[in-house]
């Protein structure tokens, strides 16, 4: 189909296909370092993610939608991080938790640390903070929400 | 009674034990028979011409603490594994890091870096400028290279 | 019967692999014949680090260790540190440093509460515990500003000092936390389930213990009853009341039940501790400002601490400069962890999960 | 008078041919549609009654009290990539999901679900051996379970198929023998005593209450069959990553979701209908259908503390339970209730 | 101290007071606090975020050198201000920045202070903050 001609429908479709993506990310199971901790904080009673939908953290790649990259990547893990990553489906969305995931963080200096998961993987949304709190990384998904509907400006 | 090259107290009120290579496996028997059931840590402190390989011994009974010091220039030490199983991993990673070969060790591997890494990241003398990346091969291995493009 | 053994490669993405262990078994049918872990997935350099920074930076690498109870491992590394530099902290901020670390410890011990629950299939006491772990982290909060990497403790002292409100809050703490924790207690072992599934299983019995270096709870578990606050007590712990909790188990239940009494003895000291706490300086002022990156130290000292996974050793080798010449982390989870492949020897998968869940793995702290 | 009847008395100016075709069409969308509400109910209930007792909320931002989350999940499955593993064994990593869920429906529609005064009988295919039919459906999804964890060639997969199947295997002896124990008390007071819907309507008191250990036997059977826990062994989590649907991506993996939760369902209402009075209740022709959802429910919120509460046992201690406790007690429960029949003419 | 066993029960009726127990939880408030519109409890130390007084930084670069990652690096900005004559002011790079508080520690004027920003998320690896950037408000600083 044209781009002049897509009708209501296919337009109400793709609406309905973002508002259905942005609101049920289901995160994957992915705890490298200290920011997992952090993570699990938010699946937790206090911070409760599910309330925006990302309730199951899958386990498999195959049924998640959305990577959260949480602490220090090293060469050893990048590799694998990668190999996670093309198992998931498309869309698929990653989240780089923690400025060890970001620029390299206090291990910049080192020998084993990748500096920069976006070297690894295409990168939605950074969280900075070391660990950010459950309440900056909530913030970061609904950055990652406002990105997927096409709101955010940050 | 094996010989020993020095004893001495340490800051932190413990003996200090130096003995030499040659040495090194009658005198820690001796220890492990005279109730030094726990051997603690096993380091390798690069001094840029030598390297020591510190051992912190440990008897639970008596709680008493020696550190068994010894010097090695060729960075050949014997292992004791045989003697205490927990040196496995210890000088597995020390291996790893500095670069001391334990003679006699049953699984002597790097423990963190992949095979081929290198260099010994703990030595003094260790590039840090000389980048190496890991990627990994079809079947899951690990391999090193220097080439920026296929690494990470 | 080799060649019918099938390969599996668990980890390093795996649920229950607490970050990053790589095991690679081979399975016949669902018995594990071999095991082996490949570890190294988190290897970020710590010990290079510390002998590029001062003494005072290196608390940040100390801290992302064993993550979960971070403010031991600043305990474990300033016992070290202050010794060489010569900069003792005042009594206010050693018995500060016992009350947090031992509210730390209590931290630690609870994630690992949850996450055997989310190993062994349960789901809901991870969210208890969670919620109680939350609270301590409020306290850490109020203390000194973070969470989780608090890099509360600094060369000579603590960086901030306990007002009223925190006392108030541990206060609100100790008397809130005992019924939950037995409501969590409860839900474990009066399940029939839990108790076969670990009852009995992965016995490690005391002489493989020590002979691998096995410490921590997990030694208690097999009847020792050595605890580095006792043996060689730091800061005032040789001034508070506790007492060890050993088991001659030596299975996942034992271990369990060690590290629920530990929590329980880990009250008792906070409570003495507020109790004793004195008035005065919380800093020693020849650390303080522009001099925290002039002091300078020589000699070695090696500096053992009760974490909450075992003996936590600092081993810091000084030439005289502003920065360390080699430090080296003694890891008890490293040691621990060792242990796996013999403990995990002919059992069944399930099992496997439940010991090395039981081992209490952090990898911070083993690939450090 | 059933809804068949209902729908074609509706149709008949059609003809006899097309007005039952039609009505037969209709009557299946209308089973669709009150199995999928229903599911995404129990789903979201699930999900709430989970987030409560773990002192959570719960989905709160998509509608009102996170009505519509069910909605935005089933939309996003759908609007995934879909993988198909390279080394795959193509049909049967095809048509598994299907065989769950179809499997699934299928069952639901011999299931009576009371006799209304206004719609008349709420069963969808009214059958003298509906007991015999649900069951055969039942012992289907295991199949396609075993074929998605064969078919997907991943090690992980290929275990958690043979769990499922284990613990499949010895927990359908048990089950059968209890239903075995109703069957054969009914079978005293009605000539069709196959047939859910009389066993149901001629019940004096409910079975549940005349045989609890056929109770008991059901529901954990229940439980197992619909792979909650303890005995969720296909599954696995933190053990075999997903189990057996590891492999699958988008709807496909949905379907499996579905499967689950819908065959707690299935069994609740099972177990309701057999043991706890089914649609009987005051006032039943004009709420009978109510109750039946209302006891389903209750069966099903139990279960679900269960899987809260519980951890997962160890596969080879639950087939020893299957063989070693559960078969002997459905065998004590079969001789109990042939005393009952018999010795008191219950 | 030798640690109790747990004692033999009756099977199934432990499962059933957990039961119970996990269930019981169903009627206690849930601790949830709903973040985007209710604010979490932020205590007073709460630290986060780098800000930076202009007007007292005398440029001693003594952040610079006790910054454990490097984050902090001086930049060179001509401005009035008597007491700063090199006309020194840090920059920080969030990327990096671990929150360790040494900088606000060491700080002789306590020009360099923590906020308790935290909403700093972003979908652009780009957190090199210029001095004016922190001198200001996180929301106003637009990427």
């Amino acid at each position: 189909m044209k781009t002049g001609e897509t009708g209501v429908l296919t337009t109400t479709l793709e609406n309905a296909l973002t508002w259905g993506r942005s609101n049920s990310l289901w995160p994957l199971t992915l705890g490298l370092a200290c920011c997992a901790i952090e993570m699990m904080a938010i699946q937790a009673s206090k911070l409760d993610i599910s309330r925006f939908g990302s309730e199951i953290f899958r386990n498999s790649p195959r049924q998640s939608d959305l990577m959260i990259v949480s602490g220090t990547v090293t060469k050893k893990m990048a590799p694998r991080i990668r190999r996670v990553y093309d198992e998931m489906p498309y869309p698929k969305y990653v989240i780089a938790m923690g400025v060890c995931v970001i620029q390299g963080g206090p291990y910049a200096r080192g020998y084993t640390v990748v500096l920069g998961v976006d070297r690894v993987v295409p990168v939605d949304v950074y969280v900075p903070g070391c660990p950010p709190t459950p309440e900056a990384l909530t913030y970061g998904i609904i950055t990652l929400q406002k990105k997927i509907r096409g709101e955010t400006d940050r | 009674m094996v010989d020993i090259i020095s004893e001495s107290k340490g800051k932190d009120g413990r003996k200090i034990v130096l003995v030499s290579v040659e040495n090194l496996i009658p005198f820690m028997k001796e220890m492990r028979t005279n109730g030094f059931d726990h051997l603690s840590l096993v380091t390798a402190v690069d001094k840029k011409d030598s390297i020591d390989v510190v051992y912190h011994l440990h008897s639970m009974e008596r709680n008493e603490y020696v550190v068994v010091k010894v010097n090695t220039k060729n960075s050949v030490v014997p292992s004791v594994t045989g003697i205490w199983p927990s040196a496995n991993w210890d000088e597995r990673e020390q291996y790893d890091l500095v670069g001391v070969k334990f003679e006699g060790h049953p699984n002597l591997k790097r423990i963190f870096l992949p095979e081929s890494w290198v260099g010994h990241p703990l030595r003094k003398d260790y590039d840090l400028s000389k980048v190496q990346y890991i990627n990994m091969d079809e079947d899951g291995e690990d391999y090193v290279t220097f080439d920026a493009g296929d690494g990470w | 019967m080799n060649d019918q053994w099938i390969e599996l490669n668990i980890g390093p993405q795996h649920p229950s692999m607490h970050g990053v262990l790589r095991l690679k078994a081979k399975l016949d049918g669902e018995i594990i014949r071999e095991l082996e872990p490949v570890i190294g997935y988190l290897h970020r350099n710590a010990e290079k680090l510390c002998e590029m920074g001062f003494y005072c930076d290196n608390l940040v690498y100390f801290d992302r260790m064993d993550y979960v109870g971070a403010m031991n491992m600043e305990v474990g590394y300033l016992e070290a540190a202050e010794k060489i530099l010569n900069v003792p902290p005042p009594d206010r901020a050693k018995w500060i440093r016992v009350i947090i670390a031992e509210l730390s410890r209590i931290a630690a011990h609870l994630v690992w509460a949850g996450a055997y629950g989310l190993d062994l299939g349960m789901l809901t006491p991870f969210f208890y515990c969670f919620a109680e772990r939350e609270k301590i982290l409020t306290i850490f909060t109020e203390a000194c500003g973070s969470r989780q990497e608090t890099n509360y403790m600094s060369i000579g002292g603590v960086y901030q000092d306990f007002n009223d409100k925190i006392i108030q809050e541990i206060k609100d703490f100790l008397e809130t936390f005992p019924k939950r924790l037995e409501e969590i207690y409860n839900l474990y072992v009066k399940n029939d389930v839990f108790l076969s599934r670990t009852k009995g299983i992965g016995i490690l019995s005391k002489e493989v213990a020590i002979s691998y270096g096995v410490t921590g709870p997990m030694l208690r578990a097999s009847g020792v009853e050595y605890d580095i606050r006792r043996a060689e007590p730091y800061l005032f712990y040789d001034k508070v009341n506790f007492e060890i909790p050993i088991s001659h188990k030596g299975d996942n239940l034992a271990r369990f039940l060690v590290r629920f009494e530990e929590m329980r003895q880990s009250l008792r000291i906070i409570k003495q501790g507020l109790e004793k706490l004195p008035e005065g300086p919380y800093f020693n002022p020849k650390a303080k400002k522009s001099m925290m990156i002039r002091l300078r130290g020589d000699g070695e000292y090696y500096a053992r601490t009760e974490s909450s996974k075992g003996e936590f050793g600092v081993y810091i080798v000084a030439d005289g400069g502003v920065k360390p010449y080699r430090v080296r982390v003694r890891s008890p989870t490293f040691k621990n962890l060792s242990i796996l492949p013999v403990l995990s020897k002919d059992v069944m998968l399930a099992d496997m999960i439940a010991i090395s869940g039981s081992i209490d793995l952090v990898f911070g702290e083993i690939d450090r | 008078m059933n809804i068949l009847h209902w729908i074609y008395g509706v149709l008949s100016f059609l003809g006899h041919d097309i007005g039952y075709a039609l009505a037969y069409i209709i009557e299946s969308i209308i089973l669709l549609i009150f199995v999928s509400v229903m599911l995404i109910f129990m789903i979201y209930l699930f999900r709430k009654y989970m987030a409560r007792v773990q002192q959570r909320i719960g989905p709160n931002r998509v509608g009102k009290f996170g009505s519509l989350q069910l909605i935005a999940d089933a939309l996003k499955l759908m609007g995934k990539e879909i993988i198909f593993p390279k080394e795959r064994d193509d049909l049967p990593y095809k048509v598994a999901p299907y065989i769950v869920f179809f499997g699934l429906i299928l069952a639901f529609a011999f299931l009576p679900y009371g006799n209304l005064s206004i719609f008349g009988n709420l069963t969808i295919t009214y059958s003298d051996v509906s007991i015999i039919f649900i069951f055969a459906i039942l012992a289907i999804m295991p199949i396609g379970e075993v074929l998605a964890g064969v078919g997907s060639h991943n090690k992980y997969a290929l275990m958690g198929a043979l769990r499922s199947v284990a613990k499949d295997v010895s927990f359908e002896v048990p089950m059968m023998l209890s239903v075995l124990a109703i069957v054969m008390m009914a079978s005293a007071r009605t000539s069709t005593s196959l047939s859910l819907e009389s066993i149901v309507t001629t019940e004096i008191l409910p079975y549940g209450i005349l045989e609890p250990i056929g109770l008991f036997v059901f529901f954990i059977a229940m439980i197992a069959r619909a792979s909650y826990a303890p005995f969720d062994m296909g599954e696995s989590d933190s053990e075999l990553v997903s189990g057996y649907s590891t492999e699958y991506t988008g709807m496909r993996f949905a379907l499996f979701y579905i499967g689950l939760f819908g065959s707690i369902f299935l069994g609740s209402l099972l177990i309701a209908l057999l043991y706890i009075g089914g649609f009987n209740g005051p006032f039943s022709s004009q709420v009978g259908f109510i109750w039946l959802i209302v006891k389903g429910l209750i069966l099903v919120l139990i279960s679900f503390t269960i899987w809260l509460s519980m951890p997962r046992i160890r596969i080879d201690r639950l087939v020893n339970a299957g063989w070693k406790y559960l078969l002997p007690i459905s065998f004590i429960n079969l001789v109990l209730a042939g005393v009952l029949t018999l010795g008191l003419g219950w | 101290m030798e640690v109790k066993e747990p004692k033999k029960r009756i099977p199934l009726i432990g499962i059933l007071s957990g039961m119970i127990s996990v269930a019981s939880h169903l009627f206690r408030k849930p601790v949830t606090v709903q973040y985007p519109e209710v604010r979490p409890y932020e205590p007073e130390r709460f630290r986060f975020r780098i800000s930076l007084k202009l007007d007292d930084c005398v440029g001693c670069t003594l952040c610079e050198q006790v910054c454990p990652n490097g984050s902090i690096k001086m930049e060179k900005l001509v401005r009035e201000n008597p007491r700063n004559k090199r006309m020194l002011y840090p920059d920080v790079n969030f990327g990096t920045c671990t929150v360790c508080r040494n900088c606000e520690e060491i700080c002789p004027t306590t020009a360099i202070y923590l906020t308790h920003e935290f909403e700093t998320a972003r979908t652009k690896n780009s957190f090199l903050y210029s001095p004016l950037e922190l001198a200001m408000d996180e929301k106003e600083v637009k990427k």
